[in-house]
């Protein structure tokens, strides 16, 4: 085995592996802050602004307190799954993230490609859906192995929230895999070259928003943690350590669903309006660049949308929350896939 | 004490004083006022005596001033139940009546039920504590009817111990109120269908609203009857409150 | 289990598998949904509630005890510490008691200004009340909003009477100082600014298709049943009842103003929560005949002794409280003591209604129930 | 049947929902309310009740302020006899804010208006005894420049 392909199967990846882990863990600090911040605005207020100018060094004095928390095991929990159950949580969380191209791949001068992900899988979409669905197994572990009563309600309502909620989500994503004819996410991109799919697919785009709002058990959906009820759902045992894994993995899954929605629906790393041969011409890496940094706008743009809904909405009940959920999103999720079939068959055949 | 004293002239020096008498213990055995007369006009209250007796003279019962007011609600439980029922005199124009015990779920029932009264909401229950009357223990129903909007008070004279019938099978309101006055006064209602504690603990001693009740329960008073000449924070003794002041100062 | 599946059960092994036990919730003392130290230990199938008990006195403090300790000028100020929301009308009741008591004519114009402060109070009081009720409904943003127009009503208490919580605002008699300079111009502002902002709340929440869906139908209590159990206030209002002291046995010349009170239909969580809403519009129009036909004169009745002595007697006096019917009976053996000081708090009495409103429903609405009666435990425990 | 096109328009298009998301969209744009306390320090009205002061030079030791406190936090020391007849002014002046409940029940009955209270409303401390306030202590910890103004309006306004 050479250098070179030691370091195409081995070394790249591990280096991308180190700097997504990075990255994504910082964004995801940053996503708290921003929440908060955004929050704050919403409300009239102006949110934290004391930890540094504007607030800005907070989520890692909030990580500190966590980190230097005392870790406590209640006495009915039963300690092993109880200690392990978080990994369960933040570990798929974070594994969603390899399969996302973030910036169009960089094309250097030899004719070498270096794409701006991890792993390019080719059933990429297939691989996301089952290692999101992978998250559930920490909140009901969690729940089962606190030994008290409120976490155990708060990963049933998760376990079947997830259910109900997966279905929809992956009809949604069915449909725009139809239209791409790929299930590699580099190819949906670029299908949307012309037009993000947000537009044609305007159905499955509300489906999947909805659904991936109560896939991240967010307002009008965080029923598994809503506070006023049961106090902290899941993880209203946890302190420390634990609980900011858990902490983590409710944000990690925000911004992963933000960028897939990015890939899906809004034409991922796709500069609306300029076309990508003018840009390749002027520099390459001037088109990584951009292409990274109008993948961030519309994330962050999603985000705030996110953050919006949470600001404005009460929370549904539980049995109101499953029965939208195979009442009305399934029925619209299914009539939207088969119109869309039905297009890709005899129209646009 | 000095609440007796009239305002608006300043005292004799307190440090002359001999230092008063504690005023937690007195009060807890607590009678009502021996001088106080049931005189309408407060200016027309006598002094009190400038030496204080020893020994209280035979404390006076409680009874209430100015009139019996008759509305057609008392007149007609008046008509319907005759001696058992008295009319009590109010100082300020409201209607109360005086039921006897054996009368007591008639009458409310009564009051109920009947169309001219239809006092269909129950807006307060409440008990009271008079150690000298005869009778102890009053319980206190304030009805009121939403429909007819008029109101009515009666009343129940009890013994110590004495049950009292329970008002929830006419009213379910009454159902925390009783045992809210079964915590404060030990009454015990008849027919409650869960008379337990509310407002207390489960295991407590005694029944705080009652007279002979020290305020802060029987331990604080005595912690206090030792401590401080009265439930203040500093005694009347200047040498002793900088003594105190002092020593709080040290103490860091 | 439900009672269908086990009779279909019948005797068989299957039944034995079958067979369920109900689980106990203890729902507080320290719960975020239960406004303060108040806890209600639930019988749940699954996630229906089939009974609850309330257990409450966390927060007791003896204060009925504590006040026959204390003259009747001293003992004004531990009212305000029983509906720490609602301060001013606890004292506004105690004050009107004790001058019911002993007869005392209050001048018309401290009657109108105990008028303006009772209002911006009962405004204050729905305000919190409507910012956490929505706020355990996960609605966040609405709690911040009240807060934001409440605390403009606490700066016009601190101007007014100098403390923005526990104002300890009237003494027996009257008031104690008049309106200060620009006092009333900002009142004016304020209340000409509330009525866009109840527009934004019942944006936020009336026509909100989730907040129906959480609100409406859920803890029904009839007419009937409330009068029978004693709630009052926009509980009692709520299920369709007339009844406000206000209007019903007007004291404070609240007779002389125009003013509507809201009722609601169904008895439900909505109709409760719109009944508060529309209250504080009615408070508003309160607001602005009472400052705008506010009479010239004195504000503490001439001939007032500094003892207070009333004469020996009972009497029972209410006021319409923030959370409904709040009465005080006094007993009085003619020293400057009372001999006997016992409230009626109306949460304490609508938290008897609970139990009513949640049998049957589901945990979540446990929460909205809870909110809707708008308890606050330092009255329920006194 | 248009009623029901209608609701059925009205729930797929969600325009309450966006109302909703209208009024917090317009709050985001909005000046924001929070104070910034520390940095930016609050104007009291002049009839805020912060700590308790008493000018013991216009102090005549009449002890309504005792009598009136319904927390007895007030303790005031009348002089000898002999000196009290030339000379009214208290030998010494408890008050202990620990009790304190800022009620003013104190000012109303006060004669000559010395004890009244001040603008200071930070009172916070690691020492139980610095809430204890006697004759040497009550003097120094206050800003007296900052309430001189407080005494002046309150008394206008008592006059009144």
């Amino acid at each position: 085995m050479t250098f070179e392909s030691l370091m195409t199967y081995v070394g790249w990846p591990l280096i991308k592996i180190v700097i997504l882990l990075g990255v994504v863990a910082f964004c995801v600090a940053y996503t708290v802050y921003i929440e908060r911040r955004l929050l704050g605005f919403f409300q009239s207020r102006v949110g934290p602004n004391r930890v540094g100018p504007f607030g800005l060094i907070q989520p890692i004095a909030d990580g500190l307190k966590l980190i230097l928390k005392e870790d406590i095991i209640p006495a009915n929990a039963q300690p092993f799954l109880f200690r392990i159950a978080p990994i369960f949580a933040i570990v798929p969380a974070f594994v969603g993230f390899a399969i996302i191209s973030f910036a169009p791949p960089l094309v250097t001068g030899a004719g070498v490609v270096h794409p701006f992900v991890v792993k390019d899988v080719n059933l990429g979409i297939l691989f996301l859906l089952s290692i999101t669905s992978l998250g559930v197994f920490g909140i009901v572990l969690a729940g089962w192995s606190s030994g008290s009563k409120y976490p155990l309600f708060g990963s049933l309502r998760s376990a079947s929230q997830m259910l109900s909620y997966e279905i929809p989500l992956t009809l949604s994503v069915l449909s725009v895999i139809l239209m791409a004819g790929s299930f590699r996410l580099s190819d949906i991109v670029d299908a949307q070259s012309k037009l993000p799919f947000a537009i044609p697919l305007i159905l499955a785009f509300g489906v999947y928003v909805i659904s991936a709002v109560a896939e991240t058990n967010r307002i009008p959906f965080d029923l598994p943690e809503g506070e006023s009820e049961l106090v902290g759902g899941f993880h209203t045992e946890y302190s420390g350590m634990r609980f900011a894994f858990y902490f983590l993995a409710e944000y990690a899954n925000v911004v992963l669903v933000c960028c897939v929605a990015t890939s899906l629906f809004l034409g991922g790393y796709k500069i609306p309006f300029v076309p990508y041969e003018t840009l390749l011409a002027a520099h390459p890496i001037l088109v990584s660049a951009l292409g990274l940094a109008v993948f961030g706008v519309k994330a962050v743009l999603f985000l705030y949308f996110y953050i919006w809904i949470r600001a404005t909405f009460p929370r549904y009940r539980y049995d109101q929350l499953l029965r939208i959920g195979w009442m009305v999103l399934l029925p619209i999720a299914l009539l939207n896939l088969f119109l869309v079939a039905g297009i890709k068959l005899w129209l646009l055949r | 004490m000095s609440d007796e004293e009239k305002p608006g002239q300043p005292e004799p020096p307190a440090a002359s004083e001999a230092p008063k008498a504690p005023e937690a213990a007195p009060k807890a055995a607590s009678s009502p006022d021996p001088t106080a007369s049931p005189a309408p006009a407060a200016p027309a209250a006598p002094k009190p005596p400038a030496p204080k007796p020893a020994v209280p003279p035979a404390p006076k019962k409680w009874e209430p001033t100015g009139e019996v007011v008759v509305t057609p609600v008392t007149e007609k439980l008046a008509a319907r139940f005759g001696d058992a029922v008295q009319g009590v005199k109010s100082p300020c124009g409201e209607a109360i009546v005086l039921v006897k015990k054996e009368k007591l779920g008639e009458a409310l029932a009564f009051l109920k039920s009947d169309a001219d009264c239809a006092f269909d909401f129950l807006s307060n229950l409440t008990a009271a504590h008079y150690p000298v009357n005869d009778k102890k223990f009053e319980v206190v129903y304030d009805c009121y009817s939403v429909a007819k909007r008029h109101a009515v008070r009666v009343k129940v004279a009890l013994d110590d111990g004495e049950p009292c019938p329970s008002a929830v099978p006419i009213w379910p309101t009454a159902n925390w109120q009783e045992r809210e006055a079964h915590d404060m006064y030990g009454i015990v209602f008849e027919g409650h269908p869960n008379l337990k504690v509310i407002l207390l603990p489960e295991v407590w001693d005694g029944h705080p609203l009652r007279k002979e009740y020290p305020l802060g329960g029987p331990k604080e008073a005595a912690i206090r009857a030792d401590k401080f000449a009265k439930p203040g924070y500093m005694p009347d003794d200047l040498e002793a409150a900088e003594r105190i002041a002092e020593e709080g100062r040290r103490d860091h | 289990m439900t009672t269908e599946l086990r009779e279909a059960a019948g005797t068989s092994p299957l039944r034995k598998a079958l067979e369920t036990t109900t689980m106990e919730l203890n729902f507080g003392p320290q719960h975020p949904a239960t406004h303060g130290v108040y806890r209600a230990v639930l019988q749940l199938d699954g996630e229906r509630v089939v009974g609850i008990e309330s257990i409450i006195g966390y927060l007791h403090r003896g204060i009925e005890k504590w006040v026959e300790y204390r003259t009747y000028t001293k003992a004004t100020p531990i009212f305000d510490r029983l509906d720490y929301v609602g301060a001013i009308l606890n004292c506004h009741g105690y004050v009107g008691t004790v001058e019911k008591l002993m007869k005392i004519e209050v001048p018309k114009r401290a009657q109108y200004i105990r008028v303006v402060l009772d209002e911006l109070q009962r405004i204050a009081n729905h305000l919190l009340w409507l910012g956490t009720h929505a706020l355990d409904l996960g609605a966040m943003t609405v709690l911040f909003y009240g807060l934001r127009e409440r605390e403009v009503i606490m700066d016009l208490f601190e101007a007014m009477v100098g403390q923005r919580l526990l104002q300890n605002a009237y003494p027996i008699g009257g008031v104690r100082l008049d309106f200060p300079r620009g006092w009333e111009r900002a009142c004016r502002n304020f209340m000409a600014e509330l009525p866009h902002r109840l527009d934004e709340y019942e944006t936020l929440l009336s026509s909100n298709r989730m907040w129906l869906q959480r609100t409406k139908g859920i803890g029904v209590i009839s007419g009937a049943e409330a009068v029978a159990l004693g709630l009052s206030g926009p509980t009692l209002r709520g299920s369709g009842v007339y009844f406000d002291v206000r209007k019903c046995i007007p004291y404070g010349s609240y007779e002389d103003f125009d003013f509507e009170v809201p009722l609601g239909e169904n008895g439900d969580v909505y109709d409760r929560y719109i009944v508060r809403v529309r209250e504080m519009r009615q408070s508003l129009r309160i607001l602005q005949q009472a400052l705008d036909g506010m009479p010239e004169g004195p504000l503490m009745p001439e001939k007032l002794s500094k003892i207070i002595r009333p004469p020996a007697g009972e009497v029972y006096f209410s006021v319409e409280g923030a959370k409904g019917q709040l009465g005080y009976y006094l007993v009085s053996d003619g020293t400057d003591k009372p001999w006997k000081c016992h409230v009626r708090s109306p949460s304490f009495i609508n938290l008897q209604g609970l139990e009513k409103m949640v049998v049957g429903g589901l945990v979540a609405d446990v929460v909205a129930n809870i909110g809707s009666l708008d308890i606050v435990l330092g009255e329920v425990d006194r | 049947m248009p009623g029901a096109l209608h609701r059925l328009v009205r729930m797929m298009t969600f325009p309450e929902l966006a109302s909703g998301l209208g009024v917090t969209f317009k709050w985001f744009h909005k000046p924001k309310v929070t104070e910034f306390y520390p940095d930016k320090r609050p104007v009291l009205p002049y009839r805020a009740k912060g700590r308790l002061h008493v000018d013991l030079e216009t102090c005549i030791s009449c002890k309504m302020c005792e009598r009136a406190c319904p927390e007895d936090c007030i303790k005031v020391f009348q002089p000898p006899k002999e000196v009290f007849k030339t000379d009214k002014r208290p030998v010494q002046f408890f008050i202990s804010l620990e009790h304190c409940i800022h009620c003013g029940m104190c000012v109303d009955p006060c004669p000559t208006g010395s004890i009244h209270h001040s603008q200071e409303f930070e009172m916070a401390s690691y020492l139980r005894n610095d809430y204890l306030f006697d004759r040497t202590t009550l003097p120094y910890d206050l800003d007296v420049k900052h309430f001189k103004q407080g005494i002046l309006e309150n008394v206008v306004e008592k006059g009144q």
